[in-house]
């Protein structure tokens, strides 16, 4: 040990660190841990002077092993690292203790405490970094070809990035037809563009094109393997239409006798019939039978769909297929759902007829939709009067979601021109803040106002029916309080629309467990990093885009879906990628074979190996949480960089004050 | 399953002006095969009017009843009153939520050498123990006088619904309409079911507590409701005695009588009207029950759907 | 440990309520308000007031009437966004404003008092006792309706002339006498 | 005086098995009676502590010091030999890890003594006899020495210079060791004299992958002879045992109960076995896991069976883990 | 340890990368105070926590251990948290036989976001232990002999 030199750098963050922690002391103390060469203290450490400190230092004194105490290591652990490279020194004989997230910032008001923690933590660096081993990072190749799961706006965008480079793209959906929910809206905010106008050639593009393959009505199943080199199973859902003689000209649905009402396209508000093509701009153009449905799988009878079909592509027989995917790397765009009004019930959606949710007034004010675009109440006839959209239905409320929507604000002013273009009823918008806040957002929200429509600052209480005078007879009445009069207001309306959340998908959790990416507090798919890597997840190769992040608009959702995909053909570009050496390895010559490890491993890249009778892991596959490492009973699984030695060392030094001296002899009484 | 015999807190209006609720849960229990074996020494819950005044001695109050149902053995306390349920839950919990809070009630009945571990007794309402433990399938089978033709308005009040509530919903729970609807009545449509009877506001401001029962009474009638059924005793009185004070008020003459739901229930079960309290309601129920028809209404016919409505939306079961 | 003198109100309230922190989360949304049944009658809605609670306005808060109309519904409590304990923040608000001698409606106050006496006294409440104590210091001119529903109560059988006790009141008597001493000297977090 | 190597064995707190297990050599002893000097050996021979004393430091070649230490004796004697022997070796899973007396850890002295002199069931003791350090009689005192409230290895008494573990070590480790003291060719000191695998290695039970819903107490279930008693729900110490010993007890459906103590680089074996049985329960919830660990009682009885005065822990805290002042002797507290 | 009679615990953490270790800086980055006795270790998952560890660190001189990781269903590695649950309830039961008390060694979550739990947390914990007094371990190994010491000595040296 004697010939290691560690050499530490205390780090005054300017006044973050040093205005706290007394950071000349921490130096200076830091002389006396094992094997330390060199100790200095520096305003800025991640500044050019203080990177070239540590050069210049493992140069001049050959210093083996570098601690630097500043900051999170998710900040700047790269940079120190980079700095040890420079100077020639293994990057991994490096080590970070965080003095200022985990002492300075926290401790303010406890000087003496936070020095005191500041120098455990130093100690702990310099006994681990003592322990620490020279890793050369893994070198994997990259396959060209990329997955993208989710086929609405984000996907699209996506997938069409990547095509146009000249990588070729599998885009999975599991409806139908592309398109999202994007689809299903008639006007988009804030210029009142026709959805379908936009949307409707970035579809068709994506179906025609060369370099991608659509899979609709497919779902993935499994996902193995690791960046650059993923094994995807689709499962191919049976359309029971054979897409090579289809046509698309529309006779099956004309003809088939059973309608049912559409729960996904139309929101619930309109009908569709067993074989059904969702919409009609679908991409592809192709129906499928909807089994559930459909009489012949109900009854053994009916066929009508077979019999009129021109091209004789209906296939009742056909069966779900499973087709294998090889991709180097993966984006999920996989959207999100709409919060289930229900579950406010003193909003009486599903109890209370004229009560509609944003998405089936999307449907109802769109011209292809179930009224041809027009505003009616529940009975299909009756124009409204006067109309209450309700904001922040299931968003901004522990009790529901906790978190802003992001789009009701702006869905809502849509609502409030769509309405009173089509039917000239007086709105009113029950809000607690209004929050437009991109670019034409406010000048839209101001338009809004010029065209009249009221805006009562104040979150609904409750929508009910119960009237308690003549004018409220046969309304819904929306009970609230108007915060900025302090009363409150009973307003008979004829219509409510409230203006429900966006919700992670219902399986996201599953999703997520699937390609191994995480799940928020929320429950949306957590991102690298909130602020300077959104698109990435934690998981090397997988990437997210869209809603399925977080609540976002349609220009954030094509925003990402680029972003996404520029990450993805950079790393296609470079062909290589380098993976953390933090892998567990198993040393065989002692492996006793008992397999506890066997089952530890969520990537399975532990694989008992019979002839031997010893365990094996794939370091390809593993990632380096070392579940498997702390299971061995016989502690011969080694963790790289997170070694038995390495932590037990660390925890010796963090406690490096306190050691308990072996105890003093006590008298002992007499027996 | 039920048990044999549940430790029973009937509370003080049990005792005196809610006699009826009283009678009926006792014969209704035996009807039922089970005991409420009222716990010993029992002491007023402080209703809504402790907790305004001094918090601690409040809770206090409340947890001496706990400490002494743990004492006696009880895991399980009943309580047919929606308020002195109500306080005796929430300090249970409260309890257990805040370990302050805890230390200091038990610091003060200590006074009274009792201890009370939260989470000890668990309280629970007559009703949702009528309904759970015993079942509606079971009960569908003890009915012995279906109450066919009965409009009933299920009104749960507010202390049972919230703020936790013992069933399904805080806002519109629907576990005793299906009730109505195993004893053979029908549930109305009632949208002020948990609004709140006013509590003790009709005696203190009594235009406001006036307003809010003439509403409570007003939403049931024009849903053509014969009865409105409670679980509390307060809303029963509330409802019933100054009903019409508040027809006064509004200028209406609304005549809906308050029954409890063991009242309904051994109607059912083919008590007496007389064994049920049946009778010392100010608004006469006599008219209500005299409207149970020997035989089931006829179904309601499915309305054809209108061609051109829109679908409501898919409720799940 | 802090004393009430160096507590703000806003301090004070949160402390005196179990789960009162979370009123520092109050988004001024007017859920409660527009929830309260009996809001139409206060003179400043629950999330007015507590804006001026952390205004600190306290002289405003302990004279305002609304506490004194909350019928403890709990639907405020239950619809909050923030879940916020509201209704226990009313309790809370209504016992700061007695010990203040603020309170400009005595009536709910003397309720309550007349209630809690016979409680105190014997463990368990008296109906007869209390409407007729409690009419006659604070509302006279009210006995004769009420001697008219007091007979057709009594005419029901609901209305026992003769209060109940109950047989240990020793023992509660201690027990009350115990925690109002605590919480006399409640000390605040 | 011979030449040959000079020969010691000492038996501290412990069964005696130790000894037996040296004559468990058979017809080997023979040579070891050959290669060796026996110059201190109570159990089979007269020696007397002065004869002991008397020698020169550093005159014993080799030591064999079997049983933990309990008492003063114990230590005494530890001490003793230590600074009259070149090579003090600690014989046997109770002066490795503590091994049975060990257990004694899991309570302390006064408890101890309550519960054998008082209060255990078999006990008949009219006249409350309990041991005294000091006990005046007409013929003058008598002495006990001291017995002490914790338990302690060979190690934590004087250096160690080899652990040659088992309950008893097998004679095939012995012979190994004791060619190696007549070889010469001796490990680094502070070696562990033994395989750097454990038991599953030499276990020839099947072993599948391991995942329990509940565990067995040996006569709830017969076995399967073919499968690892794991993987059928037996608690088995073998997957964090040292090897050395055959897997002898797995070898008769009976679960190793881990007394060549942990495998090389191991502190602490308990910890292993926490984290190795623990791996192995197939629940998500903590409900669920509880409920499966309800059916392995005494857990930490099983994991520290042979080694809880040598674990990281040492022992049961005393005093329900609350620091007594420094003034008061830990041993009066229960 | 102890400054001025009161009693300051020394807590060890073992914090997953993350979730609890990001909940950890953004309590920093947001400022919010907790009581300056935890330490803490980042490793990569609550998966990778040897008891030996807990162990480890108790038997070194802190008062009390608290682990943190993701909340279950959350794991940045599927499952490691469950694995940690399995392990630790073990272990718990272990400690609990070692006459440790429950409040010693602690297994809480808090995701990345949850800065507040994180402090939160720590501040509770060490209120707990402060109410506990401090361990101190080895003064649970009354040293009867009187030369032991210099052997314990000595084996320390050796392990380090």
């Amino acid at each position: 040990m004697s010939d290691k030199r560690v050499g530490v750098y205390v780090c005054h963050c300017g006044h973050n660190i040093a205005g706290t922690v007394d950071v000349e002391h921490v130096a200076e103390w830091a002389w006396g841990l094992p094997n330390v060469a060199v100790s200095r203290d520096c305003q800025f450490m991640c500044a050019s002077l203080g990177q070239d400190m540590i050069e210049e230092d493992i140069r001049e004194h050959g210093l083996t092993h570098i601690v630097v105490a500043s900051c999170s290591p998710h900040m700047h652990e790269k940079t120190f690292r980079g700095a040890c490279e420079r100077a020639g020194l293994n990057p991994y004989l490096f080590e970070m203790a965080n003095i200022r997230e985990h002492a300075s910032w926290v401790h303010p008001h406890d000087k003496d405490g936070a020095t005191d923690k500041a120098k455990a933590l130093v100690s702990a660096a310099v006994h681990r970094v003592l322990q620490q081993q020279p890793l050369e990072p893994l070198q994997v190749d990259i396959r060209p070809e990329t997955l993208v799961v989710g086929g609405g706006i984000a996907g699209i965008q996506a997938a069409l990035e990547i095509a146009d480079a000249g990588f070729p793209v599998y885009l999975v959906e599991r409806e139908p037809s592309i398109g999202g929910h994007m689809a299903q809206f008639d006007k988009t905010f804030p210029t009142l563009d026709c959805a379908a106008c936009i949307l409707t050639p970035k579809m068709f593009d994506a179906g025609a094109h060369p370099n991608i393959t659509l899979l609709t009505y497919s779902e993935v199943e499994q996902v193995d393997g690791y960046v650059g080199n993923f094994t995807v199973r689709v499962r191919r859902k049976a359309r029971h239409v054979d897409e090579s003689l289809c046509t698309g000209c529309g006779t099956c649905w004309e003809k088939c006798p059973k309608k049912v009402i559409d729960t996904v396209f139309e929101a619930g508000m309109g009908y569709r019939t067993a074989i059904y093509r969702p919409f009609p701009q679908a991409v592809p153009k192709y129906p499928v039978i909807d089994t559930e449905n459909c009489t012949y799988y109900q009854t053994g009878k009916c066929k009508i769909c077979e019999k009129f079909c021109p091209t004789e592509a209906i296939r009742f027989d056909m069966e779900d297929e499973y087709v294998d995917l090889e991709v180097g790397n993966i984006v999920l765009a996989t959207g999100y759902d709409i919060f289930d009004a229900r579950r406010i019930p003193q909003y009486g959606y599903g109890r209370l007829a004229n009560v509609f949710t944003s998405l089936e007034f999307e449907r109802l004010t769109n011209a292809a939709g179930p009224t041809e675009g027009k505003v009616v109440l529940r009975d299909g006839v009756t124009e409204p009067r006067s109309v209450a959209i309700i904001h922040c239905v299931g968003s901004r409320d522990k009790n529901t979601n906790e978190y802003c929507s992001a789009i009701c604000c702006m869905s809502s002013l849509k609502f409030d021109h769509l309405v009173m273009e089509k039917t000239g009823a007086q709105v009113y918008n029950f809000y607690i803040d209004m929050r437009p806040i991109h670019k034409g957002y406010e000048e839209f929200y101001h338009r809004i106002l010029d065209e009249g429509t009221q805006f009562i600052r104040g979150r609904v209480a409750e929508i009910t029916d119960a009237a308690h005078s003549p004018e409220e007879e046969g309304k819904l009445i929306v009970i609230a309080e108007d915060t900025l009069i302090g009363r409150q207001r009973r307003v008979p309306v004829d219509m409510v629309i409230l203006a429900a959340g966006l919700e992670p998908r219902a399986d996201a959790q599953g999703v997520a467990h699937m390609f191994g990416v995480g799940c928020g507090d929320s429950g949306f798919f957590t991102e690298r990093h909130p602020k300077l890597d959104p698109v990435a997840t934690m998981t090397e190769g997988v990437y997210i885009a869209g809603a399925c992040q977080g609540p976002k608009d349609i220009p954030d959702s094509v925003a990402q879906g680029a972003a996404a995909a520029a990450r993805i053909l950079g790393v296609i570009f470079r062909k290589q990628v380098a993976l953390e050496p933090i892998r567990a390895s198993i040393d065989e010559s002692r492996c006793s074979g008992c397999r506890i490890c066997n089952t530890m491993c969520p990537y399975n890249a532990i694989s008992f190996i019979e002839e031997l009778s010893v365990s094996r892991v794939n370091p390809a596959l593993c990632k380096g949480c070392g579940t498997c490492v702390a299971a061995c009973p016989s502690q011969i699984i080694t963790g790289a960089h997170f070694t038995f030695e390495q932590i037990m060392a660390e925890i010796d030094g963090i406690l490096v004050d306190v050691h308990t001296a072996p105890p003093e002899h006590t008298a002992v009484e007499a027996v | 399953m039920t048990r044999q015999a549940y430790t029973y807190y009937p509370g003080c209006s049990l005792q005196h002006r809610s006699h009826a609720y009283e009678s009926s849960n006792r014969n209704v229990a035996q009807a039922l095969g089970f005991d409420l074996v009222e716990m010993d020494d029992w002491n007023c819950c402080g209703a809504t009017e402790y907790f305004s005044l001094n918090r601690l001695p409040a809770y206090a109050l409340v947890a001496r009843n706990l400490a002494r149902a743990a004492n006696e053995g009880a895991d399980e306390l009943v309580v047919p009153c929606s308020a002195c349920f109500l306080n005796l839950h929430k300090t249970d919990k409260q309890m257990a939520q805040y370990p302050d809070l805890a230390r200091s009630v038990n610091q003060a009945l200590a006074a009274g050498d009792l201890h009370y571990t939260p989470g000890t007794v668990r309280v629970r309402h007559l009703v949702e123990v009528i309904i759970s433990d015993i079942g509606f399938t079971e009960l569908a089978t003890r009915i012995t006088r279906p109450l066919y033709g009965l409009k009933l308005a299920a009104y749960y009040g507010c202390l049972i619904a919230r703020p936790d509530s013992i069933f399904d919903s805080t806002e519109h729970p629907t576990t005793m309409d299906r009730l109505f609807e195993v004893l053979g009545a029908e549930s109305v449509p009632f949208a002020l079911k948990t609004f709140c009877c006013g509590g003790h506001m009709a005696q203190i401001s009594a235009e406001t507590g006036f307003e809010m029962i003439h509403k409570i009474v007003k939403n049931a009638a024009e849903n053509g409701a014969d009865a409105i059924v409670t679980v509390c005793p307060m809303c029963q009185l509330n409802l019933d005695v100054y009903q019409n004070s508040a027809n006064k008020l509004f200028d209406t003459d609304y005549q809906v009588p308050i029954l409890f739901f063991t009242q309904v229930l051994g109607l059912a079960l083919g008590l007496k009207p007389s064994d049920l309290g049946i009778g010392q309601e100010f608004v006469d129920a006599m008219p209500a029950i005299n409207k149970i028809s020997e035989v089931p209404p006829p179904k309601p016919k499915r309305e054809r759907r209108d061609k051109q409505a829109l679908p409501m939306p898919v409720m799940p079961e | 440990m802090k004393t009430s003198q160096d507590l703000t109100f806003h301090d004070r309230v949160v402390a005196l309520t179990p789960g009162g922190e979370a009123l520092e989360q109050c988004l001024q949304c007017g859920s409660c308000g527009g929830s309260c049944p009996a809001g139409a009658d206060m003179d400043h809605t629950p999330r007015g007031l507590f804006a001026m609670i952390r205004a600190e306005m306290e002289d405003e808060v302990l004279r305002s009437n609304t506490p004194w109309y909350c019928v403890s519904c709990y639907a405020c409590t239950t619809r909050c966004p923030q879940q916020i304990p509201i209704t226990d923040i009313m309790y809370t608000l209504k016992q700061m404003a007695i010990q203040a001698g603020h309170y400009d409606h005595p009536h709910a106050t003397k309720f309550s008092e007349t209630f809690i006496g016979f409680v105190e006294q014997r463990g368990r409440s008296f109906e007869a006792g209390l409407a007729t104590r409690y009419h006659l210091y604070h509302h006279p001119t009210d006995m004769v309706r009420l001697g008219m529903m007091g007979l057709n109560m009594l005419r029901r059988n609901r209305l026992p002339l003769r209060p109940k006790s109950i047989r240990e009141v020793d023992q509660l008597q201690a027990i009350l006498a115990e925690a109002k001493a605590i919480a006399a000297k409640e000390t605040y977090r | 005086m011979s030449d040959k190597p000079k020969l010691a064995q000492y038996w501290a707190s412990s069964c005696g098995g130790c000894e037996i297990a040296v004559l468990g050599l058979h017809e080997k002893i023979l040579d070891v009676a050959g290669a060796f000097e026996i110059v201190f050996w109570p159990c089979v021979m007269d020696f007397k502590y002065a004869d002991v004393e008397a020698m020169a430091d550093g005159a014993i070649d080799v030591c064999l010091f079997n049983g933990a230490i309990r008492n003063d004796e114990n230590a005494h004697l530890a001490h003793l030999l230590r600074r009259k022997s070149k090579v003090l070796v600690a014989f046997g899973a109770c002066a490795y890890g503590g091994s049975m007396p060990g257990l004694a850890n899991f309570t302390d002295r006064e408890a101890m003594f309550d519960w054998i002199y008082f209060h255990s069931p078999s006990t008949e003791n009219p006249g409350n006899v309990r041991p005294e350090m000091r006990t005046t009689m007409p013929e003058g005192d008598l002495r006990l020495p001291r017995f002490w409230n914790t338990v302690k290895t060979l190690e934590q008494i004087v250096p160690v210079d080899y652990f040659l573990p088992g309950c008893p070590p097998e004679a095939g480790s012995i012979e190994i060791a004791i060619n190696a003291i007549v070889s010469g060719q001796l490990p680094p000191p502070g070696s562990v004299i033994g395989s750097d695998t454990t038991v599953c290695d030499e276990c020839p039970r099947e072993k599948l992958n391991k995942k329990v819903k509940r565990f067995y107490r040996p006569h709830e279930i017969i076995p399967d002879p073919n499968i690892c008693l794991l993987d059928q729900g037996l608690f088995c110490a073998g997957i964090a045992t040292r090897a050395g010993c055959n897997a002898r007890c797995p070898q008769v459906d009976l679960g190793c109960r881990g007394c060549y103590g942990p495998n090389e680089g191991v502190y602490d074996q308990g910890a292993k076995l926490i984290a190795g049985i623990g791996s192995m329960i197939d629940a998500d919830t903590v409900e669920e896991v509880e409920a499966i660990l309800d059916t392995l009682p005494d857990p930490a009885g099983y994991f520290y069976r042979f080694h809880l005065p040598q674990s990281l822990l040492r022992r049961k805290a005393l005093g329900n883990g609350k620091k007594q002042p420094k003034t008061e002797p830990v041993a009066a507290t229960r | 340890m102890s400054q001025n009679g009161t009693f300051k615990p020394v807590l060890v953490g073992f914090l997953c990368n993350w979730c609890s270790y990001r909940a950890a800086d953004l309590a920093g980055t947001s400022r919010m105070g907790y009581p300056a006795t935890l330490r803490d270790i980042r490793i990569m998952c609550t998966g990778r926590l040897d008891p030996t560890f807990v162990l480890r660190a108790l038997q070194q001189g802190a008062d009390g251990v608290l682990v943190m990781g993701c909340h279950p269903g959350q794991c940045h590695y599927q499952e490691g948290n469950y694995k940690a649950i399995r392990r630790f309830a073990l272990l718990k039961r272990v400690l609990r036989q070692m006459g440790l008390e429950d409040a010693r060694v602690q297994l809480h979550w808090a995701s990345a976001a949850q800065g507040v739990l994180f402090a939160q947390t720590v501040a509770q914990m060490t209120e707990q232990i402060k109410a506990l007094g401090p361990l101190d371990w080895p003064r649970h190994w009354p040293d009867e002999d009187p030369f032991a010491r210099i052997a314990l000595a000595m084996q320390e040296d050796a392990h380090e």
